[in-house]
């Protein structure tokens, strides 16, 4: 299933790159996409979690919406910030809990902090995340948790990812 | 990269779209930009991302060193061999044209073919030096007998904290 | 069929087999194909030679392009006899690499280093051939890569120094020539060696043409060895193992000062690089102070590796000077002493190998009874000595012969002397050599004679030197040919 | 227009080589090196060199840097760096530079259509490119078949460096045979 | 580009001239390679600035565009770019060696260490 | 209609230019490390989407904008991986944030 | 054929000899009987050549360059050198193994294969075509004598070996090739040529310059300043200083002088362009200073080696007198001095064996206990001299008659007071051997005769020198017979 | 349109040059490979820029390469700081099969 989908979506990406579709060029994507797909296998990178196919693609379309808005916002703010000559900045650390169940899902919530200017995730230990705050507004907007909340609706449950509860 | 769970996520999600994008540029050389040489080029540098992330052991096992150098000479063969090939169907040393009954379609099965070969060695050359680099601290580090970690980050640029303002 | 097609395999055949030694990896295997490559480059080499000697310039086109869209192989007798020299000593110093390497270098390395060897070959090979200058370009980076890496094997850790140096040197001095290819592109529009012949003249008189002529000249100097651009070889050749030694001794430097050859009377005029471009005088004078400093600088030398490796800048000052003279027995003499610097130096690297092979060291003071108990090896490097001197019957005399002729022909009575005089200098250093070989009683323990497989390929060049000390007839006429040929006269 | 930005480009490039000159920090040094090559693959693409684009920027910056960095990392060295001041390598650059500029007196103006260099030889590849191969990329055309020589060269240079540093650095590099023979 | 004269090439020089420093007056044996891809990479840009057509586009053909900058040049450095990365990985690799052998990677260090001379 | 697009995309691209300077005056303004990573933050998104989207908008629909439209996403995916990882390793190699507001 | 044969046979022959003396290395008594016969069996051949017609006889035996053949051919002057130089042989050896045994020598064997090889290119010389093959064996013989120099090896006799090879290598190599590639230029070949070859080929003006060469570049004839060689190459053994003085290495070098005055130059062309004049000046400037050199001697050996200095210079100046006769008195003063010479170059020998003593001060009275020594030490000293009842008489006579006939007055006196010294500083060797009393008489009665094979050896050669002086007239006819081809 | 191509391209060259100001400052080395990783950035869209400044924009393949080279970099240089050593085993990974 995975590989399947794998080899599919290769596929797709081929056909939009190309922009040649003849035969033999089609002939070599398959054989591409096989190849890829080969290592791929061998790499192990097939079967585990770190695929879309964990992910509900509806809602991920609307949360990324929601966080492209989000970024603009923050992106004038640090904007502001950066040419006002008294340099309103008042760095902080915190730590957020983060709820997602995969790993796919807290990497999502990491990088959507990171993505936001104003906040960088600095590091991903257990459950928490530790983030690099730039000024008390964007800290206090992700302390209300209402981001974690949007990643964690577009995760798909996975009670079988073997590492969900290791660490 | 310890605990670099984010990396290794993107990772995963990266190597794939980098080979197949390094497939494409191998294939697409006689259209546009690229060919063999940047095609290869990303190929290894695909490799190389899993084996920073993944550890050169892992990598190793996944493609071995000696199926490593065996392809970076075989790409070599392969394009002289397409030249070995053109003199004996009767035309001069890379000369394509003679390969197929249409010259052109011969040009371009040759061009195809070299290119293939600059591509097997360009990008298994490139995972060799990565090895033979990253290897050779592993050596060294295993013959010190311990790991001492940051020390260069420590020792290297004035202050690791910046300038204490 | 196959004949029509040598000038290709002159050069494939080495570069196929390089990969072809990774592929197999058993070290004696691949000193098998190694070898037997060589011998066939060589062969095909003679045979290139006797087809350019009777019927001409061959001209190959490579990819079926015509020249000059496409890359030509160009052979004529002043090529082909590089060829034949290259091939010829790589043939003969790969007999004697088995034994030598093995002792010298890790036996999970020994493929590589065969690999290397081929690669070297093929990149001499392929800037001797070819008709193209950007071509050269490419070939001599291969080669050069490969001696930066045949060097750095050298059982002494200062062999990686030496090659360090010698690949930022080489590489500033490709890099000029880069520079230099690139100017007369500009002027121009080709790279075709015959074509840029044609089209140079026209463009002779501008600054880039003359600037890009200083740059190739300077560049391929440096890979020459041209004093005083010798900087990397003393080290490289000193710490190199012996038989890479002996094989870049015998041919990097001569296809270096080939590739000026061929860009002086050549693609350019002579009139042009010569003349106009004051090169004779430029080359005469720093000719002259080669052959005396660096031969004086030899004399004071404690490794003998390192002292023959001096001596091989001086060396390269005769064919300077033969150049420089611009004469058609000038050209000859530089030619001649191309070919038979090649032997003698091979021939006393290779004896020099022996006694690294026994006695570990080259270092004068360890040389100490070497008469004795090496006396197959000594005797050989004193021919090789006699040779490098210029004593009747050995090649040495013949280009001391044609170099004081042609200093005559032009009435130059100072230069013949200060040829003669110079090469007295080589007395000085060879017979330090041989007197503590032969005077000095040697420590303790008992030293055998170097093996066969050492031996046989040494006199093999030792024959060569005397050989064609007595019978000079027919390289003389191939260097006339070729310097005729560069002249324009033929 | 694009010379105007061919100008900026070119003059931030002569500024990351003063950096790089003057830059004492080797790690700085290395890092601006990668940048440099990331500024040359702009003045490819400006001047219409794609395909040098692609692979400056895939080896210059990628390629090279990584394994400067690697070596950086691998020896540990001492990260300053100390210039021996003399009047050698300014005297030495100074002379080649003033033949440069000396070879700039008479060279075609940048761009100039009827450069020897853009009417000979080359207008056969443009035409035979579509002719003769069929190929819409003349730089393919001219490398891999025109000029397919020089390429199998190239592998061939790319494979010995792949050679030399695996006989360098390789598992057995250290270790250095000594078998004497009696 | 009229506009432009020799400017490219007069900065071309400049950058050749800083890498050929870099490289003579280092004694950082790192360093030298830096400096040694500066000076070829600015060939590159000297031999790439000969091939620039006034009004020309990239030599991919198209239907609708007759002008094109010159192909040559490019292919050249294509393989120009090869081997100067062919070059830095030995060079490097060999700077590796050094640092296990000397413990240095400065050209003093090394020359002024015992055995370092005859 | 043609006028219009060639207007909003222009908008774009010298508005994506802006942010791009903006984001390159932060990097040299912010006092330490981690203050720099946000300034970088709007070179990397804003900046850069407002560039890309004027191109997309110029680029009508082809072969060119899904170019476009990979090339967002990938610096999407790749940009904050990198930053997180240089943050993380900057943490582990003992940089330390400063100037922090404690509360 | 048979005659070509026979040339080559010449030359070769003792390399076969050295190859075969090699390979008795471990039984004395085989080698030295190989050594012995092989110089007898040479010493034949040289007299069938020398009987057989065999002037128009020219072997090829490569060609090394175009126009520049090694070949060998007969000529009176050469047959000449070539007897001399093949029948001393014999009596070397016979020297030598009484010299060698009595020292107790190391690496004999080396020796007599070494000694095979320079009697090899002394023939080779003697027996080239021309200049090229000359050159060539003057070279092999400079090389091939250098470990017999060295032989002791000790300090002291690897400095002379060095002076020895320095100055022999350096004056060949840097003026007599220089010498011969201008001729060669100017000429195109370098046969020798009765009557020369250089007629009109070359500006007179230069002419003086390219005999300067020439002479100084024949490093061998020792003509000052170059002979610092000679004396140095003194610390050899007994036999060899013999072999160096006598039979071969100098004796080539006046030979060479020889030849290239009458084949290469031609008297003629010297006498009419008055190229000769300064260096005639030279050559009896050596004759002088070389005597005067050895009158303050006190080492017998030293001083015999500047008496050979100032002898070659004879024969130098003879061929710079530039007319037949002197140049007649030339060759044979080379047979005359060559048995003079090695007469009391054995008889040094034969003293140093017996006794240990190397200088003619703690020599008086020796002649009661070594008579025969001594007595064959006056016979040579006399031959030296010139003076009657030996061969050296005549050899003088026709140089006098030579100067004569060149009205060159001066010189005529030069050759007076030379014999002057030359009694003053030989002569008086027997003279004090046989009338003055040993300084520490007891020791005298243990003195005896050196080993027979030393006596007999020098015996033999102080009776040729008698001998020369009845039978001269054939040598005199074989040098005639040089001028004649010229007619 | 070309103009407003050369507008934005130069303000990206100024945004460069003010970020290599901080690359040539540091002070610590991770200031440096922030200042490249954005310089990198910067240049991918130069790229952009450029292709359409130029009239062909089709070569954007350049541009994603120099995303992919960009990333791959900036955790090379990351992990060289990190451990001097590229080829270190994480401690998670995994073994393939
Ligand atoms: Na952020
Ligand atoms: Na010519």
């Amino acid at each position: 299933m995975h590989s399947l989908l794998l080899v599919l979506g290769l596929g797709l990406m081929w056909v939009l790159l190309s922009g040649h579709y003849t035969t033999l060029l089609l002939t070599l994507g398959l054989i591409s996409c096989l190849i890829v797909w080969f290592f791929s296998q061998k790499m192990d990178l097939v079967d585990h979690e770190g695929h879309p196919l964990h992910l509900k693609p509806i809602k991920l379309i609307m949360y990324s919406a929601w966080l492209g808005v989000e970024v603009v916002k923050s992106n004038f703010d640090v904007a502001r910030r950066i040419i006002s000559p008294s340099l309103p900045i008042r760095p902080r650390l915190l730590t957020v809990p983060t709820s997602q169940k995969t790993e796919l899902g807290q990497v999502i919530y990491a990088n959507s902090i990171t993505l936001t200017p104003g906040t960088v995730s600095i590091n991903l230990r257990g459950r928490e995340i530790e983030v690099h705050a730039l000024a008390q507004a964007p800290a206090g907007a992700l302390l209300t948790g209402d981001m974690d909340k949007r990643v964690t609706s577009i995760e798909r449950p996975q009670p079988e990812d073997p590492r969900a509860g290791q660490r | 990269m310890e605990h670099h769970i984010v990396l290794r996520v993107v990772a995963k999600l990266l190597i794939p779209i980098i080979l197949l994008f390094a497939l494409y540029v191998q294939f697409h050389g006689d259209y546009g930009p690229g060919g063999g040489f940047q095609a290869g080029v990303i190929f290894g540098a695909g490799f190389i991302l899993y084996a920073l992330i993944f550890g050169l052991q892992t990598t190793k096992q996944v493609i071995s060193p000696s199926f490593v150098h065996g392809m970076s000479g075989a790409g070599v063969l392969l394009y002289a061999g397409v030249g070995v090939i053109s003199l004996f169907r009767g035309g001069n040393y890379l000369d394509y044209s003679v390969l197929l009954s249409d010259p052109v379609h011969g040009q371009h099965l040759g061009i195809m073919l070299i290119e293939l070969g600059v591509g097997i060695t360009v990008a298994f050359v490139m995972v060799s030096l990565f090895y033979a680099f990253a290897g050779y601290r592993q050596i060294e580090l295993r013959k010190q007998g311990s790991t001492k970690q940051n020390d260069v980050a420590q020792a290297s640029d004035a202050d690791p904290n910046g300038k204490r303002q | 069929m196959i004949s029509a097609h040598l000038p290709a395999l002159q050069v494939v055949i080495p570069l196929l087999a390089a990969p072809a030694c990774v592929v197999i990896r058993q070290f004696t295997a691949t000193w098998l194909l190694a070898l037997s490559v060589s011998w066939i480059s060589f062969f095909i080499a003679l045979s290139l030679l006797w087809q350019t000697f009777h019927l001409g310039t061959i001209s190959y086109s490579l990819g079926g392009w015509a020249a000059p869209w496409g890359i030509e192989y160009r052979v004529d007798v002043v090529n082909a006899f590089v060829l034949t020299i290259v091939s010829g000593i790589s043939s003969v110093v790969l007999l004697y690499a088995k034994e030598s390497i093995e002792q010298e270098t890790h036996i999970k390395r020994i493929h590589l280093v065969y690999t290397g060897w081929l690669l070297c070959l093929t990149g001499l090979l392929g800037i001797t051939i070819t008709g193209d200058v950007f071509n050269v370009f490419v070939f001599l980076e291969i080669s050069s890569l490969s001696s930066y890496l045949l060097v750095s094997l050298g059982p002494d850790r200062r062999a990686l120094t030496a090659a360090f140096q010698y690949l930022v040197m080489g590489t500033i001095g490709a890099t000029f020539i880069l520079i230099g290819v690139g100017l007369l592109y500009m002027m121009t529009g080709t790279l075709n060696m015959a074509d840029l012949a044609q089209r140079i003249p026209e463009v002779e008189h501008t600054t880039t043409v003359h600037a890009g002529f200083a740059f190739l000249v300077l560049g391929i100097s440096l890979k020459a060895a041209v004093f005083p651009l010798h900087y990397w070889l003393p080290n490289a050749y000193t710490f190199a193992p012996s038989a890479v030694t002996a094989f870049l001794a015998g041919t990097a430097t001569k296809v270096s000062i080939y590739l000026l050859l061929r860009f002086f009377f050549d693609i350019f005029s002579e009139t042009f690089s010569l003349r106009t471009m004051r090169l004779d005088v430029i080359l005469l004078i720093l000719g002259v102070i080669a052959i005396f400093s660096m031969s004086l600088v030899a004399v004071y030398q404690q490794n003998v590796k390192r002292m023959l490796a001096y001596s091989s800048v001086a060396q390269v000052g005769y064919m300077v000077i033969g150049i420089s003279l611009a004469t058609a027995t000038g050209l000859t003499a530089g030619i001649i002493h191309l070919f038979n610097h090649a032997l003698m130096k091979g021939a006393l690297f290779l004896a020099l190998g022996c006694i690294v092979y026994r006695l570990n060291s080259v270092e004068l003071k360890d040389l100490a009874g070497a008469g004795r108990r090496m006396p197959w090896t000594m005797a050989a490097f004193v021919v090789g000595g006699l040779s490098l001197i210029g004593v009747p019957a050995t090649v040495g005399f013949i280009s001391k012969w044609y170099l004081v002729l042609a200093a005559l022909e032009r009435d130059w009575w100072w230069l013949a002397f200060m040829i003669v005089a110079s090469s007295l200098l080589a007395v000085l250093y060879i017979w330090r050599v041989v007197e503590t070989a032969y005077f000095k009683a040697a420590p303790a323990g008992h030293i055998k004679e170097a093996p066969l497989s050492l031996l046989l390929p040494t006199w093999i060049l030792v024959a060569a030197n005397i050989y064609f000390g007595i019978n000079a007839v027919d390289t003389v006429n191939f260097a006339k040919r070729a310097a005729d040929q560069l002249l324009g006269v033929f | 227009m694009v010379a105007i930005v061919d100008f900026a480009l070119l003059a931030g490039l002569a500024v990351w080589a003063l950096g790089i000159v003057h830059l004492r920090s080797l790690f700085g040094a290395a890092m601006m090196f990668g940048i440099y090559s990331l500024h040359c693959a702009l003045i490819f693409v400006v001047l219409d060199a794609v395909d040098v684009a692609f692979t400056e920027a895939a080896v210059g910056a990628g390629i090279s840097t990584v394994l400067i960095l690697s070596t950086l990392a691998i020896t540990g060295a001492k990260l300053e760096v100390r210039h021996s001041r003399a009047m050698m390598p300014l005297l030495i650059t100074g002379v080649i530079g003033a033949a440069l500029i000396y070879a700039s007196l008479d060279m075609p103006l940048v761009g100039d259509p009827s450069a020897p260099a853009n009417l000979h030889v080359v207008p056969r590849y443009l035409q035979g490119s579509a002719a003769e191969i069929n190929i819409p990329n003349v730089v393919t055309s001219v490398l891999a078949s025109y000029r397919g020589y020089d390429t199998l060269g190239e592998v061939t240079v790319i494979f010995t460096a792949g050679i030399g540093v695996l006989c360098l650095l390789g598992r057995h590099s250290r270790k250095r045979s000594r078998r004497r023979r009696e | 580009m009229s506009t432009i004269g020799l400017y490219n090439y007069w900065i071309v020089f400049f950058l050749m001239m800083s890498g050929l420093y870099v490289v003579i007056v280092s004694t950082n044996l790192i360093k030298k390679i830096i400096g040694l891809n500066i000076f070829q990479t600015s060939v590159f840009i000297f031999y790439i600035s000969i091939g620039k057509v006034r009004g020309g586009t990239a030599p991919i053909l198209a239907d609708d565009i007759t002008l094109y900058s010159n192909p040559l040049p490019h292919v050249l450095i294509l393989t120009a770019i090869v081997v100067g990365v062919a070059t830095t990985a030995l060079g490097l690799a060999l700077i590796v060696r050094i640092h296990t052998a000397f413990n240095s990677v400065d050209e003093e260090q090394i020359y002024t260490s015992k055995d370092s001379r005859d | 209609m043609m006028l219009f697009i060639d207007i909003v995309s222009a908008v774009c691209l010298i508005g994506g230019g802006v942010f791009i300077v903006i984001g390159s005056i932060g990097l040299i303004r912010m006092p330490d490390f981690f203050t720099r990573l946000h300034a970088a933050g709007v070179c990397e998104t804003l900046g850069a989407w407002l560039v890309l989207l004027g191109l997309l908008l110029q680029s009508g629909w082809s072969l060119v904008s899904i170019k476009l439209i990979m090339i967002f996403l990938l610096l999407v995916i790749t940009g904050p991986t990198a930053t997180h990882a240089l943050a993380k390793s900057a943490l582990h190699g003992g940089v330390k944030p400063k100037h922090l507001d404690q509360g | 054929m048979a005659a070509q044969g026979t040339l080559l046979l010449t030359v070769l022959l003792p390399l076969l000899g050295a190859v075969l003396i090699a390979m008795c290395n471990s039984k004395p008594n085989l080698r030295e009987t190989v050594t012995l016969s092989t110089a007898t069996l040479l010493f034949l051949l040289v007299l069938q050549l020398l009987g057989s017609d065999a002037q128009q006889t020219e072997l090829i035996i490569a060609r090394p360059l175009p126009g520049l053949p090694l070949s060998l051919s007969t000529e009176p002057l050469g047959l000449l050198f070539a007897t001399v130089a093949s029948g001393l042989w014999i009596i070397t050896t016979i020297y030598s193994i009484g010299y060698m045994r009595g020292n107790k020598e190391q690496n004999q064997t080396r020796f007599y294969v070494f000694f095979a090889v320079s009697i090899s290119a002394t023939l080779g010389v003697a027996l080239s075509a021309n200049l090229f093959t000359l050159f060539v064996f003057y070279e092999v013989l400079t090389l091939s004598t250098y470990p017999l120099v060295t032989h002791k090896g000790t300090e002291e006799a690897k400095r002379g070996g060095r002076v020895y090879l320095g100055v022999l290598l350096s004056t060949s190599i840097g003026f007599l090739l220089l010498a011969m590639v201008w001729t060669w230029h100017a000429v195109g070949h370098l046969n020798f040529t009765p009557g020369g070859i250089l007629q009109g080929r070359i500006e007179p003006g230069f002419l003086p310059l390219l005999l300067a060469l020439y002479l100084f570049g024949i490093g061998k004839a020792a003509l000052m300043p170059f002979h610092r060689w000679l004396p140095a190459a003194m610390v050899a053994p007994t036999p060899v200083s013999a072999l160096l003085h006598a039979v071969a290495v100098v004796k080539a070098g006046v030979f060479a002088v020889l030849k290239v005055t009458v084949y290469i130059f031609g008297l003629d062309l010297l006498r009419d362009t008055g190229a000769n004049r300064w260096l005639m000046w030279a050559a009896a400037i050596t004759v002088i200073l070389a005597s005067l050199v050895a009158l303050t001697k006190d080492n017998l050996k030293a001083r015999l080696a500047y008496s050979t200095v100032s002898q070659l210079a004879y024969i130098v100046l003879g061929a710079m007198l530039v007319n037949s006769v002197a140049i007649i008195g030339g060759g044979m003063h080379i047979a005359t001095h060559a048995l003079g010479k090695i007469t009391l170059f054995f008889c040094a020998g034969a003293i140093y064996v017996a006794t240990h003593k190397t200088n003619i001060s703690e020599m008086d009275g020796l002649g009661k206990s070594m008579p025969v020594t001594y007595a064959a030490m006056l016979i040579g000293s006399l031959s030296i001299i010139g003076l009657p009842l030996t061969g050296g008489l005549w050899s003088k006579w026709y140089l006098a008659l030579g100067a004569a006939a060149a009205e060159q007055w001066a010189i005529l006196a030069v050759f007076m007071v030379s014999s002057l010294l030359n009694v003053a500083y030989l002569l008086i060797i027997p003279i004090r051997g046989f009338f003055l009393t040993p300084p520490g008489s007891g020791q005298a009665g243990t003195i005896q005769e050196a080993p027979f094979a030393s006596v007999l050896a020098l015996s033999l050669t102080a009776l040729g020198c008698i001998a020369l002086f009845f039978f001269a007239q054939p040598l005199y006819e074989m040098m005639a017979s040089m001028f004649e081809r010229q007619l | 349109m070309i103009v407003v191509y050369a507008i934005t391209a130069l303000l990206i060259i100024l945004g460069m040059f003010i970020a290599m100001a901080r690359g040539l400052r540091g002070p610590t080395l991770y200031d440096r490979i922030l200042a490249v990783n954005a310089f990198g950035s910067l240049t991918v869209l130069m790229i952009a820029v450029l292709g359409f400044l130029m009239g062909r924009p089709e070569f954007l393949d350049i541009a994603l390469v120099y995303v992919l080279i960009n990333f791959i970099g900036t955790i090379a240089v990351l992990k060289f700081f990190e451990y001097q050593d590229l080829g270190r085993q994480s401690s998670y990974s995994r073994r393939p099969k």
